[in-house]
């Protein structure tokens, strides 16, 4: 117990970040895919349809990701299927992630004007080839800003993962600082850390926004 | 691999939880008020003529936004303790939790402001009102009405973050959890419960700003449309 | 059952929490290290088995047994009556010896010097529970999230009185020369035990034979000497 | 879907009936429109026009009367709307291209997607109907590159490509100056000429008299006057009177 | 701020330029408004009238020149910009009620705040302005109920509670159709026959020749024309010819 900081500590606050970066990107491709299922359900001609994605979105955006890792990993092995803690991690994050980046979607094809649908309507394209050829693309464009700004929640919620055994960068924070009781120094490198990760892509994501000339905004699942 | 699960056991602690509950809604309630204040005041100040203050509104953005909460809160508390100034655990949780959604507000706000047609800013000036009139009067409002649902999400957002106070000893929703789970070693039974009262509150939440909106929204009221 | 399936597998998953110094933790070079961990590996080798280290946090050291992903626990368990209803406990392995340990310059003596002042523990411990249950002395807790946030608080003046085992109470003195702080009233004694599924005779059976066996031969004593720097009670020591 | 209809009847409306809530926006339309007609539907703001209008191609549904359109019956629940749409081809005031595709793929996307024509062709055709409108030079332009009054031109141009047969237009030329007004004009009475039917809501009176066969004057939910141009200038009814009144002030 | 200006004069612009970027906008304009004096300016698109009425009430800066208003000194840096305002009233073509407040809100706002004037009071002149306009009662209504006529109108309402000394008016009927237009119009000639000086940029060249006493014509930044109404049907420049031909279109 005690010592000092040392290049084995960084070493290992480094291998912390891998697994930020690694469980980020498996969050967002997996929350991306169901996102998308999930923000076509809500606007989805069915009614059904419609009322299920959203009791969806409200339970998973009323519940704490701790809570929902917890259960995903440790409650779906009480009833029986056992996840190894990347696939558990991967499916709650999944979930979680769906559910926000599907509201933030629904809200960018909203937002695509009634004239458009109407227009594509007049020109006898059926509901599919409307919501692929003229809806989406320009959803699209209009959702890119959001969704980058999004990253930076899914790269800082990444950390609630240490609750299925993942040593991710605040895990690993946090063991080093157990053995060592510098919680400046270490707290200090991991808000650095975090930062380098995060600030380039809130950095891009202003910059589409300019671009797009819509000041849009993200909302922070902290 | 049957668990056999014991909600009885957990439940009987329901003082402890109702405690835990309550005290998260103070933190949400006391962050929201104070976020929301402190927020709006970076967002008129990212709007500032001064460089300097527009710039340090900025900075702290983008530090807030880009830095994860439990830091910011281990770096107040400490970081108070370490130059005297002993806080209660409320206190300073209260306080990192304003800081950390104060930034988000400002953000939001500030989409808020920037929604506001520039008409509007320049009949307001043909009228002779001030530059603290207009703000008050023909920016402040609208704006609000405009970002509410983000506004709201956010803050809900803040109530269930704010379970990383347990750390610095406030005995919030998680905190408890974490106390009874460990005492009686009932985890599964204990976070479905607080799944479902985190849900709950987070509902009581919405319900509270839908009742403010309507009270503070008499446009929205009367004719139900957007602004 | 569940032995059969270790020896099976020629591997035994142990869930540790390696942020508990000093029963778990890293050391200069990032290898998990502490009593618990030496306990685990001696038990590995032993049985003449591979060992797993199962990366925990205090709150998922139970469901990672009941849920089988991993086999035992040996992580600061502390045997009480209301935890045995969930898990089966092994005889002890070690003990813990626990003190209110105050700043050096607190005049503390006795229960009634403690009555305004805050008592910083780690949450839902024994010790914390302990404490709570202690109604009629009219304590303020606070509740940190483990031993280290404790120890921070403590070094940083937000608390001037912790409850823990008399090792951390020692090393907040090291990281701040200006907060020296010893123990006052001693606490508690809790029985350190391996902690596993209900309905696993057989395994229990193993497991205390290996303690006793460990116990006679002092290897238990030395590690838990070595890394807490006092010795088991005598009955223990071999 | 098919039905007897008067042999050169090609839109026809019977008593159509039509409430938004407890508004009543149609109050038992009727008029018929033969193949080759160009027919002007005039009226105040609010009287109708635009509902009348959605209603023959179906964006708003009826609730009592009967449509009839190129043989279809709009007025069913079950008339197919994909047919009808490759019939009728609509045109709205504020033009609705796709601002992420260029002009050629605005035009081509029908063809291709609903009909499968060959890409190719589809292209053939999209120069073709854009030397109608006289834009063949920006072929690939995205729509933001061009004026409002192009824009307006593309958009009848992306409609002539489903080569409809009948032509519906709500006040296409609101929204621009004179100018580019002018010039929709001239695309306008260009199609009339080469005899396409044809439905058209405006405010133009000057246009509607020079290019209408027949007049539509709505008010109220109601058809209160209908007959030849002619009638702008001698009004029979005092509500078109104080209409075509008005409408003088403005020049 | 005081200045010397000719007795009668309440708004004089003497040379003034502006650019922006490196567009000139405003290449030397001179021209003044005499007390109780109705000024119209006309000209194309792009030809610079917004950009002059709006240096008037310092929406712009000026680069070059002098503009004296009631009295302020406009190009100078620290011209008292709420005094200019108290004495000026502009209204533009998108009529930017404030859409979170009621009528009455929205006309007692100013008078409240920057006046001081009690509740009451001003309660009781959003009464009579909204009179002067014919909205009496739409008193309690939010902009979105009201037609864009009624919202014009309102929002001229709204200038004249401040009662200022000149009215300037941005094409405020363009955005309006023909039989709002003529509500709105009405409510002008009111105004202007109870003596407001008042300036206004317009493309209805019928309206300016019925209210107008003088017409400022503007080709390029500059004023390339100026005189009674009478011009516009006897031009004397070939580009007001031009211009009054296009207008003509319209109608
Ligand atoms: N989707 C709708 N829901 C409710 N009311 C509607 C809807 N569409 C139109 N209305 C109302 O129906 C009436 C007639 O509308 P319509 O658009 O047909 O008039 P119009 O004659 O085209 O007028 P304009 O010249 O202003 O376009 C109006 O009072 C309008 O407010
Ligand atoms: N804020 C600005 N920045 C840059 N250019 C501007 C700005 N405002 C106006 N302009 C340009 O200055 C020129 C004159 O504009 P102005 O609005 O005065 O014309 P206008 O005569 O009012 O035309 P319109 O009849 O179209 O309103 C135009 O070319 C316009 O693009
Ligand atoms: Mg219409
Ligand atoms: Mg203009």
């Amino acid at each position: 117990m005690g010592g000092h900081l040392n290049f084995n500590h960084l070493l290992f606050l480094g291998h912390g970040a891998l697994w930020t970066i690694g469980l980020s990107l498996i969050a967002l491709g997996g929350g991306g895919l169901a996102g998308f299922v999930i923000a076509l359900a809500r606007v989805s001609p069915l009614k059904s349809v419609r009322l299920l994605s959203a009791v969806y979105v409200q339970l998973i955006q009323g519940t704490p990701l701790l809570v929902i890792l917890f259960l995903g990993y440790f409650g779906l092995a009480a009833v029986g299927f056992q996840l190894s803690p990347l696939a558990a991690a991967g499916a709650s994050l999944t979930l979680y992630v769906a559910a926000y980046l599907g509201e933030i979607w629904r809200g960018c094809i909203e937002s695509v004007p009634k004239p458009q649908w109407e227009a594509a309507e007049g020109l006898a394209l059926s509901r599919t080839q409307r919501m692929m050829k003229v809806i989406l693309p320009q959803a699209i464009r209009i959702a890119t800003p959001p969704t980058v700004g999004f990253m930076v929640q899914i790269i800082k919620n990444t950390s609630l993962a240490s609750v299925v055994g993942f040593v991710e960068l605040m895990r690993s924070g946090q063991i080093v600082n157990n053995s060592l009781f510098e919680p400046f120094a270490i707290y200090a490198i991991i808000a650095v850390v975090y930062f380098a990760m995060c600030y380039p892509i809130s950095l891009y994501s202003q910059r589409l926004e300019r671009r797009m000339g819509r000041g849009k905004f993200n909302l922070a699942p902290a | 691999m049957g668990i056999e699960l014991d909600f009885p056991a957990v439940l009987e602690r329901w003082p402890n939880f109702l405690g835990g509950a309550i005290l998260t809604l103070e933190l949400a309630f006391f962050a929201t008020v104070l976020g929301a204040f402190l927020g709006t005041l970076a967002a008129v100040g990212r709007r500032s003529h001064s460089l300097l203050i527009a710039r340090t509104c900025k900075v702290y953005v983008e530090a807030i936004r880009n830095t994860p909460l439990l830091v910011q809160i281990f770096l107040v508390y400490f970081g108070l303790a370490s130059i005297g100034l002993k806080l209660s655990a409320f206190t300073v949780a209260v306080a990192a939790l304003t800081i950390n959604v104060g930034a988000y507000t400002a953000e939001i706000m500030r989409a808020g402001f920037d929604a506001i047609p520039r008409g509007q800013l320049e009949a307001a000036e043909g009228l002779a009102l001030s530059r603290l009139q207009i703000y008050w009067h023909i920016i402040l409002l609208p704006a609000v009405e405009r970002v509410y649902p983000a506004l709201t999400s956010q803050f809900v957002l803040l109530m269930l973050a704010s379970s990383v106070c347990s750390q610095i000893s406030a005995e919030e929703l998680t905190a408890v959890a974490n106390y009874i789970q460990s005492d009686t070693y009932r985890a599964f039974e204990t976070y479905i419960i607080i799944a479902v009262l985190y849900i709950f509150l987070s509902l009581v939440m919405r319900a509270g700003f839908w009742g403010l909106g309507f009270v503070l929204f008499p446009r929205r009221r009367r004719l139900g449309t957007p602004l | 059952d569940l032995l059969d399936s270790i020896m099976q597998a020629k591997k035994i998953r142990i869930s540790t929490d390696l942020a508990i110094p000093p029963s778990g933790m890293m050391d200069g070079s990032m290898k998990a290290t502490g009593s618990d961990v030496e306990v685990a590996q001696l038990l590995a080798k032993d049985w003449g088995l591979e060992l797993e280290f199962i990366q925990t946090t205090g709150a998922t050291r139970i469901p990672n047994v009941l849920t089988g992903k991993a086999d035992i626990i040996i992580s600061t368990l502390s045997v009480t009556a209301e935890r045995a209803k969930v898990i089966d406990f092994s005889n002890r392995y070690a003990t813990l010896q626990s003190d209110i340990g105050c700043l050096k310059s607190l005049n503390v003596k006795d229960w009634a010097d403690l009555k305004d002042k805050t008592v910083g523990v780690a949450r839902g411990t024994t010790q914390d529970t302990t404490l709570s249950n202690m109604k009629d002395k009219e304590l303020k807790i606070a509740r940190y999230d483990d031993d280290a946030t404790e120890v921070t608080a403590a070094v940083s003046g937000q608390v001037d009185c912790v409850g823990t085992s008399a090792t951390i109470i020692n090393q907040i003195g090291v990281k701040n020369p200006a907060r020296i702080f010893e123990s006052k009233i001693p606490l508690a004694t809790f029985d350190l035990a391996v902690g596993l599924k209900k309905g696993e005779p057989r395994l229990m059976e193993k497991l205390n034979g290996w303690i006793a066996e460990n116990i006679k031969n002092g290897k238990l004593n030395a590690i838990y000497k070595k890394f807490h720097g006092v010795e088991l009670p005598a009955d223990m020591r071999g | 879907m098919q039905q007897d209809t008067p042999a050169t009847s090609i839109v026809s409306l019977r008593d159509v009936q039509k409430s938004f809530g407890s508004l009543k926006v149609l109050d038992g339309v009727s008029f018929a429109v033969e193949r080759g007609e160009v027919l002007a539907i005039i009226g105040r703001s609010g009287s109708g026009k635009s509902t009348a209008l959605r209603c023959i191609d179906r964006f708003e549904r009826v609730d009592h009367g009967e449509i009839v359109v190129c043989g279809h019956r709009v007025d069913s629940p079950d008339v197919d709307l994909r047919a009808l749409r490759q019939d009728v081809g609509i045109v709205f005031q504020s033009y609705n291209l796709f601002p992420h595709l260029t002009i050629e793929q605005n035009i081509t996307l029908a063809p291709c997607s609903v009909k499968r024509m060959a890409l190719s062709q589809a292209k053939e055709l999209a120069r073709k109907v854009l030397a109608q409108v006289g834009l063949e030079e920006k072929l690939h332009a995205y729509p933001e590159q061009l004026s409002g009054g192009q824009q307006q031109r593309a958009a009848i141009a992306r409609s002539l490509a489903m080569q409809p047969k009948v032509m519906l237009f709500d006040e296409v030329t609101s929204a621009l100056d004179p100018e580019l007004t002018a010039e929709v004009q001239r695309v306008i009475e260009r199609l009339a000429a080469e005899g396409m039917t044809m439905v058209m809501v405006t405010h133009e009176m000057g246009f509607a008299k020079s290019i209408a066969d027949r007049i539509v004057f709505m008010h109220r939910g109601k058809v209160h006057e209908t007959g030849p141009a002619s009638i702008l200038t001698s009004p029979t009814t005092p509500e078109l009177a104080q209409f075509v009144g008005t409408g003088d002030l403005k020049s």
